[in-house]
C-alpha cells in the first residue's frame, strides 16, 4: 500500500502532461472530462490511503530503504495528517473544476485543456507538499504550487488589478520561498541530512547545551517561507491582492486550503525539526505563534469589516482564520491540534462555497463590488440562502464543522484568547453577513464610497458574457461543499477519528476525544448572535459602525506596493527571531 | 592559492551583486546580471561544481539576462508606438 | 508612506543581518569534512555504476525531487503560454526583416551548428561527465536562437513550430512519470532504479535508468526553453496592441 | 586569514540576499524588482555550495578519477543548487510575463504608479 503513497503526485501530473500532450487535437468538452476523473481518481486514492493510514505509513521514493538507519533517498510520509491535507486538497480541486465546468469564454488558442492541466498540476503539487517528509522536497513542492498559483491567479490577462495582484503574489512568495531555502540549507550545514527526522535528531545530537544562533536563524528563515504562505500578520499583504483577483475556481483551492497549508508546514516542521531538545524550546514557538496569531486574526478580522470588495471581504476572513489556526497550533497541546485539524476541515468547505457564491454574483452582474450591487440580487434566491448559511458556518454556529473545531480549539487555548476567537469569528462572519442583507435583501441604505479603498465593480465576468441563468454546477457545487462542512459537525465520530489520526502523528501520542461540550456550543452561538447584531447595526445604523479614524492608517498599510510587502517581510523575519530570542539565550 | 582565488572571486560576486541591485536601468542591469552570472560560474567551478557552473553559464549568464532584454524590449516598443498613437 | 518603508527596511534589514550574521559565525567552517549525506550518495552511486555522483544523486537517488523540478518548468512554460497569449485587443504584426551586419551573421550560423552539437553532446555524457539534462537542454535550446541573429525571425519560425516543441515538452514529463509508474507497476517503489542492469562503469549505458531519466529531461528542459523564449520573442516582435482602444 | 576563509563565504551569501532584498524594496522598476529577485536567489546558491565544500577536495565525478583516490565535495548540495537553478529560471520567466502584462493593463511598470489594488 504504501507504495501508492507518492502516486498522488504523479497521477495529477501525468493528466495534466497529457492534457498539454494532445491539447491541440482534443474538443473541450473531453478535456475537461478528463480534468474531472483525474482528479477525482486522486481524490479515490487518497481516501483510501488516508482509511489505511493507522499505523501510520512512510515510503522511501526510488526504493532507497534505510542501510543501518541511514538513507539517500526521499521521504514520504503517510500519516493521517499528510494524507488527510491530500484528500481536503483533492476533494476541493475536484469541486473546483466541477464548477468551472464549462467556465471560461474562450481558452487560449491550441491550448484547450490549459486550465483544466495547470489545476491538475496545483492539486498534484499540494499532495506533494502534504506528504513531503523532506525538507528539501518540501521546498521543491511549495515552489511547484507557488508557481502553479502564480499563473493561475494572473489567468484573466484582460484584467489589470489580476495581473498586478499575480506579481505581487509572485515577488513575495518567491522571497520567502528563497528565505526557507537559505534555512535549509543552514539546518543542512549543521547536521548534514535532509529528511526532518534525521534533521531534528542531529540537531538534538549537535545542541546538548540547547539553541544556539544557526539554530535560530534556520528556524526564523524556515518559518518566515511558510507564514509568508499561511499569510500571518506581517506577512499577509499579498493575500488580499491576490485571491481578490484570481479567477474563482481558483479562489476556492487558494483559500480553502493552499493557506492552510502553510499553517499545516509550521506544525509539521517545528514538530519533527525543532521540537527537540536541540531546537526551539516550546515557550518560545508558543510566545511567536501565538502572538502573531492573535495580530493576524484582529487585522484580518478589521480589516474584512471594511471591504466592499467581495472576494477581498472573504480573502481578509481567510487571513483572520489563520491567525485562528496559528493560536491553535501555537499552544502546542493535542487538544489545539485535533481543533485546528477540524477547523481547516470545515473552514474549506465554507469558504469555498462562499468563494463560488461570489463567482456566481461576479458572473451574473460583472461586479462584487457591496455598494453598487446594493439590492440587486434579490432574484438569486438559492445563492442568498447559501451566502447566509456560509457566513452562519463561518461564525461557528453550532453544529457546523467549523464550530465543533473552533469549540475543541477555544478549550485548547483556554483564557482571554478565546475572545480572540470569539471576536474575529463574528466580525468576520458579521461582514459576510452584512453583504447577504445589503446585495440579496436589499435592506438599509445604499453605504457611501470611502476614500482609501479597492472596489469591486467594473470587472469582466468569467463566463463569456454575463451570465442570464445560472448553471446548475454553480450553485450545486457550493450547496454540496456546505453539507459537507456540516457534516464534519454532526457524522458522529468523525471528530474523533481525526483527533486519533491525528494524535497518533503528533508529539506524545496522547489520545484526546473530540466531542461538543456545552461550553463550545453556548460560544459557537455567541459568535453567531454577535454576528448577526453587527450585521444588524451595519444595515441599519451604518454610521455607527463605519470606519473610525484609527482604522485608516491600517488601510494605508495595504498600499499594493510590492516594495512595502518586501520590506515588511523584512520585518516579519526579525519580529519573528525578536519573538524566539529568548530561549536562545536562555541556554 | 586555492583559497586567495576563492577568496577573490566572492569578492567579485558580492562587487557585481550590488552593481546588479544598484543599477536601476533594467537593460543595463541584464548586462550586470549576465556578468554576474559567469562570475557565479567561475565560483562553482573553482568551488569543484563543475555541474552547477555550467548550468549557470547557460542559465545565468545567457537565459535569464535574455528575457529581460526581451522584456524591456517588449515594453520600451509598447512605450513608443503608444507615442506614435498620440 | 516612502519614509515608513525606510524605515521598515532599515530595521527588518539590520535584524536579519544580524541574525544571519550570527549563524554564519556558529556554521561549521568553510571546507570541513563533516559530509554524512554526501559521503553515502557517493557510495550509492559508486554501488549502481554511475560516475558522475551528481546525476545519480538527480536521477537516482533523489529522482523524486527532480520531477518536482521539472514539473515546476513545465508549469511555469504552461503559465507563460497562458499569460502571453495574444488578448482579445491585440494583434500580430509581421516584424520587418531586420539589419544584421555580414560578419555577425556569418559568426551565429558557424556558432550555430556547434553549439547544438555540444548540447546534445552534454545531454548524451549525463552520467559519465559534467553536464546532463538540464544544462545541455538550455544549450540546444539558446543555440537555436542564434538563427534570429543569423537568419532573421521569418526562418526562425519555419524551423521552430511550436506546437511540436509544446507537445514534446509534455511528452518528456509523461516519459519521466510512466519510467517512475513501472517501477510501481513491478511491485517496487516508485522511481525506483531496480529494473535495468546497470552496466559497465564509465560507459554511455551505465547507471541503470539514471541515462533514460536524463534524456527525459534533457528533451523537456530543450523544448520549454525553446517554447519560452519564442512566447518572448514574440511579444517583444509580433504582438501589437491596438491603437486606440 | 583562516579564521576569516571559514566565515566568508557565508557572509558573502547573507550579503548579497540583503542586498537584494533591499534593491527589491526600493526598486521603482518591476522590471528591476524581478531582476534583484534573482540577485536573492544567488545568494541560496552561494550558501548550499559553500556548504558543501571540503578542503583540498575535487569533484565528484569519477570518470577520470579513481574512486575512493581522493576526497570530493558534498555531492548533495550540487544537486540541490541544480534544481534551485532551474527553479529560478522559470520563477523570473513567468514574473516577467506578468510584468509585461502589466505593463499593457496598467501603462507603467513603476510600483509607484499602480494604485487598482489598495485597503
Amino acid at each position: 500500500m504504501h507504495h501508492l503513497i507518492p502516486l498522488l503526485v504523479a497521477v495529477p501530473l501525468l493528466g495534466a502532461a497529457l492534457l498539454v500532450a494532445t491539447g491541440r487535437f482534443l474538443p473541450r468538452i473531453a478535456a475537461e472530462i478528463t480534468g474531472v476523473v483525474v482528479s477525482g481518481g486522486t481524490a479515490a486514492l487518497a481516501v483510501v490511503l488516508l482509511l489505511n493510514s493507522e499505523p501510520p505509513m512512510v515510503e522511501w521514493v526510488g526504493g532507497w530503504l534505510p542501510v543501518g538507519g541511514e538513507s539517500v533517498g526521499i521521504l514520504v510520509v503517510g500519516d493521517g495528517p499528510a494524507l488527510g491535507m491530500a484528500t481536503l486538497v483533492s476533494l476541493l480541486t475536484l469541486s473546483a473544476l466541477a464548477y468551472s465546468w464549462r467556465y471560461f469564454d474562450e481558452p487560449p488558442t491550441g491550448h484547450t485543456g490549459a486550465f483544466t492541466a495547470l489545476m491538475l498540476v496545483f492539486q498534484g503539487a499540494m499532495c506533494g507538499f502534504a506528504i513531503a517528509g523532506d525538507l528539501f522536497n518540501a521546498f521543491v513542492f511549495f515552489e511547484l504550487m507557488s508557481v502553479v498559483a502564480y499563473a493561475l491567479t494572473g489567468y484573466r490577462i484582460d484584467e489589470a488589478k489580476a495581473v498586478q495582484g499575480a506579481l505581487t503574489f509572485g515577488v513575495v512568495n518567491s522571497l520567502g520561498a528563497y528565505a526557507m531555502l537559505m534555512g535549509i540549507a543552514l539546518l543542512y550545514a549543521r547536521t548534514g541530512e535532509l529528511a526532518m527526522t534525521k534533521i531534528g535528531r542531529g540537531l538534538d545530537a549537535t545542541g546538548h547545551s540547547g539553541p544556539d544562533a544557526l539554530v535560530l536563524a534556520s528556524f526564523v528563515l524556515v518559518l518566515t517561507g511558510l507564514l509568508v504562505k499561511a499569510a500571518a500578520v506581517p506577512f499577509h499583504f499579498w493575500l488580499p491582492d491576490a485571491h481578490a483577483v484570481a479567477p474563482t475556481p481558483v479562489c476556492m483551492l487558494l483559500s480553502g486550503v493552499m493557506v492552510e497549508l502553510g499553517a499545516y508546514g509550521v506544525w509539521r516542521v517545528y514538530g519533527t525539526v525543532f521540537a527537540g531538545p536541540g531546537g526551539i524550546p516550546a515557550a518560545d514557538l508558543t510566545r511567536a505563534l501565538v502572538t502573531l496569531g492573535t495580530l493576524t486574526a484582529a487585522v484580518g478580522a478589521v480589516m474584512c469589516w471594511y471591504q466592499r470588495h467581495i472576494k477581498r471581504l472573504l480573502a481578509y476572513s481567510t487571513v483572520a482564520h489563520t491567525g485562528l489556526f496559528l493560536v491553535g497550533l501555537g499552544v502546542l497541546t493535542p487538544e489545539g491540534d485535533d481543533g485546528v485539524a477540524l477547523y481547516i476541515i470545515g473552514h474549506a468547505g465554507v469558504k469555498a462555497a462562499l468563494f463560488a457564491c461570489a463567482g456566481v454574483l461576479l458572473d451574473r452582474f460583472g461586479s462584487v463590488d457591496e455598494h453598487a450591487l446594493h439590492g440587486r440580487a434579490r432574484r438569486l434566491r438559492a445563492t442568498a440562502v447559501m451566502f447566509a448559511v456560509g457566513a452562519l458556518g463561518l461564525a461557528g454556529l453550532p453544529p457546523f464543522g467549523t464550530a465543533l473545531g473552533k469549540a475543541v480549539t477555544e478549550e485548547a487555548v483556554g483564557g482571554p484568547l478565546t475572545v480572540v476567537f470569539v471576536a474575529a469569528s463574528a466580525i468576520t462572519a458579521g461582514a459576510v453577513l452584512r453583504v447577504t442583507a445589503r446585495v440579496f435583501l436589499g435592506l438599509g441604505p445604499r453605504p457611501e464610497d470611502a476614500e482609501y479603498e479597492t472596489s469591486g465593480s467594473d470587472e469582466e465576468p468569467e463566463t463569456s458574457g454575463l451570465l442570464s441563468r445560472i448553471p446548475d454546477t454553480m450553485t450545486t457545487v457550493p450547496a454540496v461543499l456546505l453539507a459537507a462542512a456540516l457534516a464534519v459537525g454532526v457524522v458522529p465520530g468523525f471528530g474523533d477519528l481525526v483527533a486519533a489520526s491525528v494524535n497518533e502523528a503528533g508529539s506524545g501520542g496522547a489520545h484526546v476525544s473530540v466531542h461538543w461540550t456545552l461550553h463550545g456550543v453556548l460560544l459557537g452561538v455567541a459568535s453567531t448572535v454577535l454576528a448577526v447584531a453587527l450585521a444588524g447595526l451595519a444595515v441599519t445604523r451604518p454610521a455607527w459602525v463605519s470606519a473610525p479614524g484609527w482604522a485608516a492608517p491600517l488601510r494605508r498599510l495595504q498600499s499594493g506596493h510590492v516594495g512595502d510587502y518586501v520590506a515588511w517581510l523584512l520585518m516579519g523575519a526579525t519580529v519573528l527571531g525578536a519573538l524566539a530570542l529568548p530561549g536562545v539565550l536562555g541556554s | 592559492m586555492a583559497d586567495a582565488l576563492i577568496v577573490v572571486v566572492l569578492l567579485l560576486v558580492a562587487a557585481s551583486a550590488t552593481a546588479a541591485v544598484a543599477q536601476r536601468d533594467p537593460a543595463r542591469q541584464a548586462l550586470v546580471l549576465s556578468f554576474l552570472g559567469t562570475l557565479l560560474a567561475a565560483l562553482f567551478t573553482v568551488l569543484q561544481a563543475p555541474d552547477v557552473g555550467l548550468s549557470q553559464l547557460a542559465v545565468g549568464s545567457a537565459l535569464t539576462p535574455l528575457l529581460i532584454m526581451l522584456c524591456v524590449r517588449k515594453i520600451r516598443r509598447r512605450g513608443r508606438s503608444k507615442e506614435d498613437a498620440r | 508612506m516612502n519614509r515608513l518603508r525606510l524605515w521598515l527596511l532599515a530595521v527588518g534589514g539590520a535584524g536579519l543581518a544580524a541574525l544571519l550574521v550570527a549563524a554564519c559565525l556558529d556554521l561549521p567552517g568553510f571546507g570541513g569534512r563533516h559530509h554524512p549525506y554526501g559521503d553515502r550518495a557517493v557510495q550509492a552511486s559508486l554501488a549502481r555504476h554511475t560516475a558522475n555522483t551528481i546525476s545519480s544523486v538527480n536521477f537516482d537517488q533523489r529522482a523524486y525531487d527532480t520531477l518536482g523540478e521539472m514539473s515546476i518548468l513545465f508549469a511555469a512554460v504552461l503559465g507563460c503560454v497562458v499569460l502571453l497569449r495574444q488578448a482579445r485587443d491585440e494583434h500580430r504584426a509581421p516584424p520587418e526583416p531586420a539589419e544584421v551586419a555580414r560578419p555577425v551573421r556569418r559568426y551565429a550560423l558557424l556558432v550555430l551548428p556547434v553549439a547544438l552539437v555540444t548540447g546534445l553532446y552534454v545531454v548524451a555524457h549525463g552520467q559519465l561527465s559534467p553536464g546532463g539534462g538540464f544544462q545541455g537542454g538550455v544549450v540546444a535550446a539558446t543555440a537555436l536562437h542564434l538563427l534570429y541573429l543569423g537568419a532573421d525571425y521569418g526562418a526562425l519560425e519555419r524551423v521552430r513550430p511550436l506546437g511540436v516543441y509544446e507537445t514534446s515538452d509534455a511528452v518528456a514529463v509523461c516519459a519521466y512519470l510512466v519510467l517512475g509508474l513501472a517501477s510501481v507497476l513491478a511491485g517496487t517503489a516508485f522511481l525506483a532504479n531496480t529494473l535495468l542492469p546497470y552496466g559497465t562503469f564509465n560507459t554511455l549505458s551505465s547507471g541503470g535508468a539514471v541515462p533514460l531519466l536524463n534524456a527525459a529531461v534533457g528533451m523537456e528542459v530543450a523544448s520549454a526553453v525553446v517554447v519560452l523564449l519564442a512566447h518572448f520573442l514574440d511579444q517583444a516582435v509580433e504582438i501589437e496592441e491596438e491603437h486606440g482602444s | 586569514m583562516s579564521t576569516v576563509m571559514h566565515v566568508l563565504p557565508y557572509l558573502v551569501a547573507a550579503y548579497v540576499f540583503l542586498t537584494g532584498c533591499y534593491g527589491l524594496a526600493t526598486s521603482r522598476n518591476l522590471v528591476h524588482a524581478v531582476g534583484c529577485l534573482a540577485v536573492c536567489q544567488c545568494a541560496t546558491y552561494v550558501l548550499l555550495l559553500a556548504v558543501g565544500y571540503r578542503d583540498g577536495a575535487t569533484a565528484p565525478v569519477f570518470s577520470d578519477i579513481a574512486p575512493g583516490s581522493r576526497p570530493v565535495v558534498d555531492p548533495v548540495v550540487q544537486a540541490l543548487t541544480l534544481t534551485d537553478i532551474v527553479v529560478g529560471a522559470t520563477v523570473t520567466a513567468l514574473l516577467l510575463a506578468l510584468v509585461l502584462q502589466i505593463a499593457k493593463r496598467h501603462g507603467t511598470v513603476d510600483p509607484d504608479e499602480l494604485r487598482e489594488l489598495r485597503g
